[in-house]
C-alpha cells in the first residue's frame, strides 16, 4: 500500500491531523503571552483543568514554535515567549541623521587635507586659532582623517592624515587631486592679496611614513580616540 | 397663560420646612438627571418610546416630583427645572394655543421631549454594547513582555568639497595678511627650554650636564642649534633669577648646572646678588 | 547593515517547497510579538524583504492563529497580537482591577464615540443634565478621548473625540466598527437636530478638522487635562 502523502504544517501534528488541537495548548499560549514574567509549571498548573499533563503540553507547544519568529524557551526552570534568536536583528532600529561638521572642524579637516601629514599645534600655526580637541576628535569620529604617527620632534606630538573614507566623501580620486594655489585663484577661492611667497602645498596621503615620523606604537590610541575599525573605512 | 397645576407647582416649589430638619439632596434615588427620571418613567408604561403619551408621562413626572417634594427632598435644579417645563407643555397640550402662534406648538415641543428620550435610550444601548466587548486588560491581553526595539543612531557627518575649499582658503588668506610669516618654525621657544630645565634641576640636586639632558630633545640634528641656544639663554635667566647654578671648568668645557642652594653668607647677605661665587659665567 | 535573509529552515526539507512557510511569516510574527503596540503595514513592510505582500501574510498570520489562545487583530488599522476574548476567565484574575467608570462616564464616552466631534454643551443635551465636567475628566484622563478642536460657534466650544488608545481598549478597527453603530444610523437617531430622513452624520475620530471646527491653540490643554502624548497618539 502507498503511503498516504500528507500535508504537514508547522503547527499541526503529523500524525492525528483530523484531531483537534488540545485545549491546554491554547491556555498555555495565552497565559504565557500575557504574563509579565517568565512561569513555572506549577503555577501554569494551577490555573489548568486538573490532570493535564503541563510538561508534555509545554514540549509540544515549544516544538510547535520552533520554527517560527517566536520561541517558547524555558529560562531558570520557567517559560516564557522569545523572538527567535536569528532574528534579532529585526527588533533593533538603525537610523542615520546627517549632522553638520562646525566651522572650526571643517577648518581644522581642510588644513589636514592639504599639510598632512601634521601636528595640532602645526594646524594651529596655520590657522592662527587655536585647534580645540574636540574638532579632532569629530574630525576622527567622521572617519575622515586618521593619526598616522609621531613627529620627530620635542613631544613627539601625533602627526594627522587624511584616509580613504575622507577621498570617497568629497568624491576624489587622490588628495593630489584637490586644487593648488593657481586653481583656487581661478576659481575666486583665494584673491590677488597675497604676500610674496605665499604657496600651497601639493598634498599627499602617502601611508609611508616620512623622515620626520615615527610609527605609531601598537595600540597606543585605542583609547576611545580611533574610532573602532569597521567604522573608520566605510563609506 | 397658566394652568392652575402650574400655579399649585410654583407655589409650592420652595416647601417649608423645619429649621432643625436635615436637607437631603437627592439625586432622586440615582436617576442620573431629569431626562433619565422620565426615561425610566418610559419604562414603566412598556410602550415604545415612539408611541408614547409625553402627557402621561408628564402627568408622572410631576407626581414623582410632588412624591419627593412631601418628603422634604431637596431635589436637584435641573429636575425642578424640568418639572416646571413639562407644567408649562401640560397646560399647552391641554389648551390648543388659539392666542399663541409665536414658537414650537405644543405638538413640535412633544415630539422634541420624544426624541431626546430616543437619542438618550438609543446612545445607553451602544453604551452597554461597547462596554460589552471585551477589554483590553480585562478580557483580552496583549503581550506582557514586549521586547523593545533598539534604536541605534548613527552619525552621517555632512560637509561639501566647496566648504572645504572655501574653508582653507579663507583661513590661509586670513593668516597670510595677517603675519606674514612664511618661514616654517622650527625653533625651540624661550619658555619651552625654560620648562625643560626646570623639569632637570627639579629632578636631581647634583651637577648635571647640561648638554646630556639637551640631547635627549635633539631627535632632528637641525633642531640641534635652536635648542641649545633657547637652553643657554634660558638658563642665564634662571641664573640671574637665583633659582638655579651654573658651572664651567674651562672655555668650551662642558656646563653644568643644578638647582641653586641657600648658603649662610647668602643668608646674611641682603644684597640679593644672583650669582653665587662659583657661579660664573 | 542588515544581515541576509534566511530563507531556508533547517527543519524542512527542500523537496517540500510547496509546504514551506513563507519566511516573512516569521519575521512578521517575531515583529508583533515583540511590538508593545500595534503596528501598521507600512512600517511592518519597510522590515520585510522588497516585495513581499505584507496584506495577504497578514492575513494568513490571521488565519493561523484564528483558532490560538493567541489571535492576531487589527486594531485602529495596525496589527497586534492579543490574547482569545474567550480566554478571559484564564486571565483576568492576574489583572490588578481596573478603575471602574461611573455611568454617567461610561454614558458621555458612547456620546463622544458615537457622535464625535462633539462639544460637552451638546454632551450635556443628550444627557439631559449639567454636571458631566467631571466625566469628561476622567475619560481625557483615560487617554481614549482628546480635544480635536474648537466648533466654530459662540463662546468657540472645544470638540472631542476618541483616541486611538480608545479603539485599542475596545478592540476595535475603525470607529466605524462600533457596535449598534449600524442602527443607531438607520434610525436617525444620531443628530436629533435633524429630522430622521436628512442626511445622517456619521462619527469621525478623523484627526481632519471638520468644517465646523477650528484647530486648538497650542499648549492651551496642556494644563494637566490631557494625558502625556504617548498616552493620546501613541503609535
Amino acid at each position: 500500500m502507498m503511503p498516504r502523502l500528507q500535508v504537514v504544517r508547522p503547527d499541526e501534528e503529523p500524525d492525528d491531523a483530523g484531531q483537534e488541537r488540545p485545549e491546554e495548548l491554547r491556555l498555555l499560549e495565552a497565559m504565557l503571552f500575557a504574563s509579565a514574567d517568565p512561569l513555572d509549571e506549577k503555577s501554569l498548573a494551577a490555573r489548568l483543568p486538573q490532570g493535564v499533563d503541563v510538561h508534555g503540553a509545554l514540549i509540544r507547544l515549544q516544538e510547535e514554535y520552533a520554527a517560527r519568529g517566536v520561541n517558547l524557551v524555558r529560562i531558570g526552570g520557567k517559560w516564557t515567549f522569545r523572538t527567535a534568536g536569528d532574528l534579532s536583528w529585526l527588533l533593533s532600529k538603525e537610523t542615520v541623521e546627517t549632522r553638520k561638521l562646525s566651522r572650526a572642524a571643517i577648518e581644522t579637516l581642510a588644513i589636514i587635507a592639504y599639510h598632512q601629514p601634521v601636528t595640532r599645534a602645526e594646524i594651529e600655526e596655520l590657522r592662527g586659532v587655536t585647534t580645540s580637541k574636540g574638532s579632532v576628535d569629530v574630525l576622527l569620529e567622521t572617519g575622515w582623517i586618521r593619526p598616522r604617527g609621531r613627529r620627530k620632534s620635542p613631544g613627539r606630538p601625533v602627526t594627522y592624515g587624511t584616509s580613504e573614507a575622507f577621498l570617497s566623501h568629497f568624491g576624489l580620486d587622490a588628495v593630489g587631486d584637490l586644487p593648488g594655489l593657481e586653481e583656487l585663484k581661478g576659481s575666486g577661492l583665494l584673491d590677488g592679496r597675497l604676500p610674496p611667497g605665499f604657496s600651497v602645498p601639493v598634498p599627499s596621503d602617502d601611508p609611508a611614513l616620512r623622515d620626520d615620523e615615527d610609527p605609531l606604537e601598537p595600540g597606543e590610541l585605542d583609547l576611545g580616540l580611533v574610532p573602532p575599525p569597521e567604522r573608520t573605512g566605510d563609506k | 397663560m397658566t394652568s392652575p397645576e402650574d400655579n399649585k407647582f410654583e407655589a409650592d416649589l420652595l416647601p417649608e420646612r423645619a429649621a432643625g430638619e436635615p436637607a437631603l439632596v437627592v439625586d432622586v434615588e440615582g436617576f442620573e438627571g431629569p431626562l433619565d427620571l422620565l426615561l425610566a418613567l418610559a419604562r414603566q408604561q412598556k410602550v415604545d418610546l415612539a408611541k408614547i403619551s409625553i402627557l402621561a408621562l408628564a402627568d408622572q413626572y410631576l407626581a414623582f416630583i410632588e412624591e419627593a417634594r412631601k418628603l422634604r427632598l431637596e431635589l436637584a435644579a435641573d429636575y425642578l427645572v424640568m418639572a416646571a417645563w413639562l407644567a408649562y407643555l401640560k397646560s399647552r397640550l391641554l389648551l390648543p394655543d388659539a392666542d399663541a402662534p409665536e414658537g414650537q406648538s405644543a405638538e413640535d415641543m412633544a415630539i422634541a421631549l420624544a426624541l431626546r428620550l430616543k437619542r438618550l435610550e438609543a446612545i445607553r444601548g451602544v453604551a452597554e454594547r461597547l462596554f460589552g466587548r471585551p477589554q483590553l486588560d480585562r478580557e483580552v491581553f496583549a503581550r506582557g513582555q514586549p521586547e523593545p526595539i533598539a534604536h541605534i543612531k548613527h552619525p552621517q557627518w555632512s560637509a561639501t568639497l566647496y566648504d572645504l575649499l572655501s574653508a582653507y582658503a579663507q583661513q590661509r588668506q586670513k593668516t597670510a595678511l595677517a603675519h606674514v610669516r612664511l618661514a616654517k618654525r622650527t625653533v625651540w621657544s624661550l619658555a619651552e627650554a625654560r620648562e625643560a630645565l626646570e623639569r632637570l634641576i627639579g629632578r636631581t640636586p647634583d651637577w648635571t650636564r647640561l648638554d646630556e639632558y639637551l640631547i635627549s630633545f635633539v631627535v632632528e640634528p637641525s633642531l640641534a642649534p635652536t635648542v641649545f641656544a633657547s637652553s643657554f639663554a634660558s638658563s642665564l635667566e634662571l641664573v640671574r633669577e637665583g633659582v638655579m647654578e651654573m658651572h664651567q671648568h674651562a672655555p668650551f668645557a662642558p656646563l653644568y648646572v643644578r638647582k641653586r642652594r641657600v648658603t649662610e653668607n647668602e643668608a646674611a647677605d641682603s644684597g640679593g646678588v644672583a650669582a653665587p661665587s662659583e657661579g660664573r659665567e
